[in-house]
């Protein structure tokens, strides 16, 4: 049974058209990942299934029934956590507060909770050094730099308990150490069962972790193929479109 | 001679009526010596605020205060508040009469109204529709003019337009373009009675409105009636762009209040409401204001 | 291919009610206008009758000067809040100037007198703006609390200069400055109606044909940004403030000509209207966003309530009320667009 | 390695005046208000006596807990125009009630009919925040002209409620009415003060020691991470305005109380007031920062400013230029702060 | 002689030592790599280069003469262009508006001058053409996808004419095929005489372009080698820590 699956979905801003009657699935556990050119529709197709925007025709299915994920926080319980492109970080906040937002480790005195600060200063220092990133979890996030922004986005996911794992480049602006790390986190993800969607310009990065690749053109899904049934120079003709589909 | 520090409080300084109190105060501030006329209010007409001044007028020991009430109950609670901290309080303008001041000078306002109207009916006898200007909505003073000239206008052939009065809020071009509106709204209206001089402040705005209802105004086809008797206004009243004037007396306000307080501060007993008059101006008297 | 643009397989034609004028916040506020101005046409008979839109063309005009002004400053995310004040002592130092010179019987050339009064009462706006401007560009202090200040201090300026009492213009060129502020052209249309057609005109050319635009709606669109790419920040932005004081400053003047007085308490608590209107005509408090139509649109929205209910005859108790309601309503229909376009 | 931080070679210990309320707004404005203390009592020999001190300590008072609830709504980055109106609306109310409550004659335990009066206030003011909340949060009006909008909506509705004359609270429980908000503690200490500074304390836990706190800053730094990442921010939005209003609602009671009135123009354009000192006290207008202290300290120095130039004796038309002159000086101070951190 | 000198330069924020005592050289036509963890200060190198920030210590020196750079606009004077990490885009402008920002294309009507809207979006077209970006000249930059805005950026220095050009990160969001057209930019750039440093945390790229290349680790530069006498292990080695200097 899968536990994502797209049927004919399309998005329209406008007179652009930025996804076209896509459809796919992915399997529980599976590692998906999701290339295209710049504007091909990947980012738009993520945050349809993250519950930003409505579809504008199609649906979803999630766990085999029929989901309406009208919002984020629907996603999120339904077991869906993304890492946005554009980070979706507060910037007024510390690190810290940034990976608990929405999920804040709190103690009772009375009828009145208040939050664990240490706690979750020191959890957050954790999550950063099993990354291996430098990032100090009590800096400001508006004082980071840019790949300490990202450790950051990326650090939320590792709190919740997912099913589905969707990854819009997370990688595009962490150092070399880090991405590594990332890698072997998808990895780790998913012997833990749960299925990740890797969007990535990094040709190698999708080749080492992913199973299944899907390419996107001008909005439409022009290949969805295994790992083994494809080579990164295929891909890479099916990007810029010098190979129509596969 | 002992020199006293008197205080006069008028509901906001943003209103040309309570400069000309001022002056007279301060006139006679001067000519008595002895005395000097502190002059401080809320910029705008609020009670809180105004109540907050007087607090510190008390605290900083004045020896006397004069109120232009904004507030009845909220003057009333630290009018008392300033008597029993030994300071000599009296009101002006508008009054609390609960209070313990000692004394009210001004216009009864009630008068103020039932002049109005008794001026318009001696204007223009034979009657119609009417509809009044009024300030700020909360101006409890204004409130009782209004009500006098219904008073006086009540039983003769005077009907008030609904939509009256509005509230100009003290704004020279707010009350003029509802002068305006209210032509526009009862094209066959058969006077305007502003109880509060504002409209008339702006005298080429006036004019500008009347001229175009010229030969109305002079067929007293749409009579014009106004409060107050500032030279601006009695200027358009020569020219015809009114029909009649009720003035109070502002500058005397601030002469008669510098007067009972010394005279509360030397023992005199001073009578408890001391009215400072009407003045009535139509075209036949106009001169004499004038001067 | 027919249905694509440069190329694009992705992309359709926009239809024309998806771009331009027709998809923004002010033609959505327009519509509301429109149906205002229908239901106040059936309250009260009198409300679109010549003489009636006449006062509403002046009034608005009163007002809608110093509104094109703060939309430039509030598309460049900042807010003045002095406005009101302005207006005031501008009128009040053309005043006071213009008086002046006729009691120093000074011989100047016809119109000479008003000439320098009114530069007079431009200068003063200029100044105030350059403060302003000064203070929020180069000090970088917050907008909201730097005019809030000046509004304040010009506020007291005006009281101090006439003691409360307020100024006449007065003298040989008072008539000719009546004419010029509160005459009608063709004894028809207010003069003050052709100054805001024209500052309308010029504000669209220069926000959307000229560099000069560009950066004010670069600045509030994102303000470091604009100076790491070499636009001139403090520069703009100070001219921003100071036309918007200009344009509040030569508001007043014109109020004045036509109330024959610049009373000290003139315009005071306008901010408040001006902004909304403005905010009401699309612009944005958030930067970025605005322009000369909508801002015009949104006075006469405002003037257009006020007007018509007193035509109307409403309980004066209630219109306040009722004035708010349909404030809240007209920037209701904004929610239709966004909703439209999903 | 003893001079780095949890083994960044790069980071040094934080000194202390580098961080927490030193490092904030909030200190340096502190800083400013001392000094004009400090002037003021050289000015005016009555301005440290403890009268006065009592006056200001209340005064501020009054207008400090509508500041707390307006902090809240900026830190969010919104704004709420509407605060002064729901105070006087709120005073009406519960003075109407009161009043109405002894008029009924119905029997009551002593002090429940000032119970029932002030749960009315505040269930209007509750329902005016709630309104603007839902209007921001759920329809996505702008803030500013959606509160505009109610700042006209309600004052109408206060003057309808007693057709302009304002309320006056009377009956059995006028008395303890009276004490429970210009009553002085021990004799000494301003009422409304105490639940001032509890306001505060408990303004502080929630914003820094509980999840709604952190929404709080998060929606005010950026609203739409906040709801990808699970904050319920349309809830937390209409809660804020909420306790805004509640907040302006209660501080209208309390003026009301000590002024043993409503009336209708009760607060009129105290928003502007109230908002600047929350600004000055640090809250940025663009959302994301403010706090409890810095609001009590901007109350403080408005008050200070206010009462000082009376007390001093300053030609009153001279007044209102000095308070806009410090305003914008106690703004300058936070410049020294930026500059030294270069 | 060399076009750019750092002489000791550092840079404080508060508590953290961004930068600790860097100096290097550039010469013209150079192409310089500088890599390093995040968090390793190469972003605020660039800001002082570019005119953001001033040192705290230390000074600069461009075209052999000392240079205080006060401000990004003085940068530009100098002929010193910027691809920002953030990207510095006003969102609420066209893509062809923010290319030409403060570089407007006019024609004069007596003594106004009028935008050349029609030429600014074709320069632009031609522009993305170039860098094969799927990116529209008059599309708001608000509504792009994250490669369609750095290709807005890197489009933007293409107009100046530039002595050097601060390249940081420009390839991170950009799919396959620009990568390829953003490096070959580069050489190009090298034959016009223009020096470029380039901060990527794409080891390909940087090995595939650059000249000699520049390491640093938590503020300090560890290394400055041409890139014929590296290998990207040892970079590796010198990014993470594993080895201290070169
Ligand atoms: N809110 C929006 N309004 C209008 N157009 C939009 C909007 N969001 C995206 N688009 C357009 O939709 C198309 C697809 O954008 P999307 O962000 O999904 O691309 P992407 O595949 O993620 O690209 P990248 O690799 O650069 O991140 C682009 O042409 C973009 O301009
Ligand atoms: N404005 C600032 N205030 C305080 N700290 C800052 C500021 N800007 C940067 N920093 C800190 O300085 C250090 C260096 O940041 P910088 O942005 O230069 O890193 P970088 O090398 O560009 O990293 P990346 O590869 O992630 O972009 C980081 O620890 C960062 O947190
Ligand atoms: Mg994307
Ligand atoms: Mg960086």
């Amino acid at each position: 049974m899968s536990l994502l699956e797209l049927h004919g979905v399309s998005k329209e801003f406008g007179a652009i058209r930025a996804l076209h009657d896509v459809s796919f699935s992915v399997r529980p556990g599976e590692i998906v990942g999701l290339m295209g050119d710049n504007g091909a529709g990947k980012s738009t197709l993520v945050k349809i299934v993250s519950g930003i925007y409505p579809p504008s025709a199609g649906h979803l299915s999630f766990e085999g029934s029929d989901a309406h994920i009208a919002s984020p926080a629907e996603a999120r319980r339904l077991g869906i956590e993304t890492v946005y492109q554009d980070l979706a970080l507060a910037d007024n906040l510390t690190a810290a507060a940034n990976i608990f937002l929405g999920r804040e480790l709190k103690y009772n005195v009375g009828p009145f909770r208040f939050l664990r600060h240490n706690a979750m200063n020191a959890r957050a220092a954790e999550l950063f050094a099993e990354l291996k990133s430098e990032t100090r979890s009590d800096d400001l996030v508006k004082q980071m730099s840019g790949g300490q922004r990202q450790a950051v986005a990326i650090a939320r996911t590792r709190l919740a308990d997912a099913k589905l794992i969707l990854m819009d480049e997370p990688t595009a602006a962490i150092s070399v150490r880090q991405v590594a790390e990332v890698l072997s986190l998808i990895h780790r993800l998913k012997e833990a069962g749960i299925a990740v969607i890797l969007i990535s310009h990094r040709m190698p990065d999708v080749f080492a972790v992913c199973e299944r690749i899907i390419v996107m053109r001008r909005g439409n899904k022009v290949a969805d193929k295994p790992i083994g049934e494809t080579s990164p120079e295929e891909v890479t003709a099916l990007i810029t479109g010098a190979k129509e589909a596969a | 001679q002992e020199s006293y520090q008197f205080a006069v409080v008028p509901k906001a300084m943003n209103n040309p009526f309570f400069d000309l109190a001022r002056d007279g105060c301060m006139a006679r501030a001067a000519e008595l010596g002895n005395v000097e006329c502190i002059y401080i209010g809320p910029v705008e007409h609020e009670a809180a605020t105004q109540a907050q001044i007087i607090e510190d007028l008390i605290t900083q020991g004045v020896d006397g205060l004069a109120i232009s009430v904004s507030d009845t109950a909220a003057a009333t609670t630290v009018i008392n508040r300033a008597v029993e901290a030994g300071i000599a309080v009296i009101t002006f303008d508008s009054d609390a009469a609960d209070s313990q001041r000692t004394a009210y000078v001004g216009t009864n306002n009630k008068e103020f109204g039932t002049a109005l109207g008794e001026l318009l009916l001696q204007v223009k006898p034979e009657g119609g529709t009417y509809g009044m200007i009024s300030g700020g909505a909360a101006a409890p003073n204004l409130a009782e003019r209004v009500d006098g000239v219904r008073e006086a206008l009540a039983g003769s052939e005077w009907t008030e337009v609904p939509g009256s009065p509005t509230f100009s809020n003290d704004d020279s071009a707010l009350g003029l373009q509802q002068m305006g509106d209210l032509k526009t709204a009862n094209p066959e209206i058969g006077a305007i009675v502003p109880v509060g001089g504002w409209p008339m402040f702006a005298p080429d705005g006036w004019r500008n409105f009347v001229d175009g209802f010229k030969a109305d105004v002079d067929s007293k086809a749409l009579a014009l009636v106004v409060a107050d008797t500032l030279p601006v206004q009695l200027e358009l009243l020569k020219e015809g762009y009114a029909h009649g004037l009720v003035g109070q007396r502002p500058y005397e306000m601030g002469v008669v209040v510098m007067d009972t307080l010394l005279a509360i501060k030397n023992g005199e007993t001073v009578e408890e409401i001391i009215y400072t008059g009407l003045d009535r101006v139509t075209a036949e008297n106009v001169d004499e204001f004038l001067n | 291919m027919a249905d694509t643009v440069q190329g694009f397989s992705n992309v359709r034609r926009t239809r024309f009610w998806q771009k331009g004028f027709l998809a923004s916040q002010s033609a959505y506020v327009l519509a509301a206008l429109i149906v205002i101005i229908a239901i106040m046409a059936l309250l009260s008979p009198n409300f679109l009758t010549p003489g009636n839109i006449a006062n509403i063309t002046r009034n608005f005009s009163f007002i809608a000067i110093a509104t094109l002004g703060i939309t430039l400053v509030i598309i460049t995310g900042g807010i003045d809040l002095s406005v009101g004040s302005t207006m005031a002592l501008s009128a009040t130092v053309t005043s006071l100037v213009l008086s002046g010179l006729a009691g120093a019987a000074i011989a100047l050339f016809p119109g000479g007198a008003l000439i320098l009064a009114v530069l007079a009462g431009l200068a003063t706006a200029a100044a105030i703006g350059f403060a302003n401007g000064f203070a929020v560009a180069k000090l970088k202090l917050s907008p909201f609390v730097t005019t809030l200040g000046t509004l304040s201090i010009v506020r007291g300026l005006t009281y101090v200069a006439t003691y409360g009492r307020g100024a006449f213009p007065t003298g040989p060129d008072k008539d000719l400055f009546i004419a010029v502020t509160a005459g009608r052209l063709f004894d028809l249309i207010p003069i003050s109606f052709i100054y805001l057609l024209i500052l309308a005109i010029a504000m669209y050319l220069a926000l959307h044909h000229t560099a000069w635009g560009r950066y004010v709606f670069a600045i509030g669109g994102n303000e470091s940004a604009g100076r790491l790419t070499g636009v001139p920040v403090d520069r703009v932005k100070i001219q921003v403030y100071m036309l918007c004081s200009l344009a509040a400053g030569f508001n007043g003047i014109i109020i004045s000509g036509w109330l024959g007085s610049a009373p000290a308490n003139l315009a005071t608590a306008y901010e408040l209207t001006i902004i909304a209107a403005a905010v009401i005509g699309g612009a944005n408090l958030a930067g970025g966003v605005g322009g000369a139509a909508g801002a015009i649109i949104g006075c006469v929205l405002i003037e257009v309530i006020r007007n018509g209910l007193v035509l109307a005859r409403v309980d004066p108790y209630w219109q306040q009320t009722l004035v708010g309601c349909i404030i809240v309503a007209a920037v209701l229909v904004d929610r239709l667009r966004s909703l439209r376009n999903g």
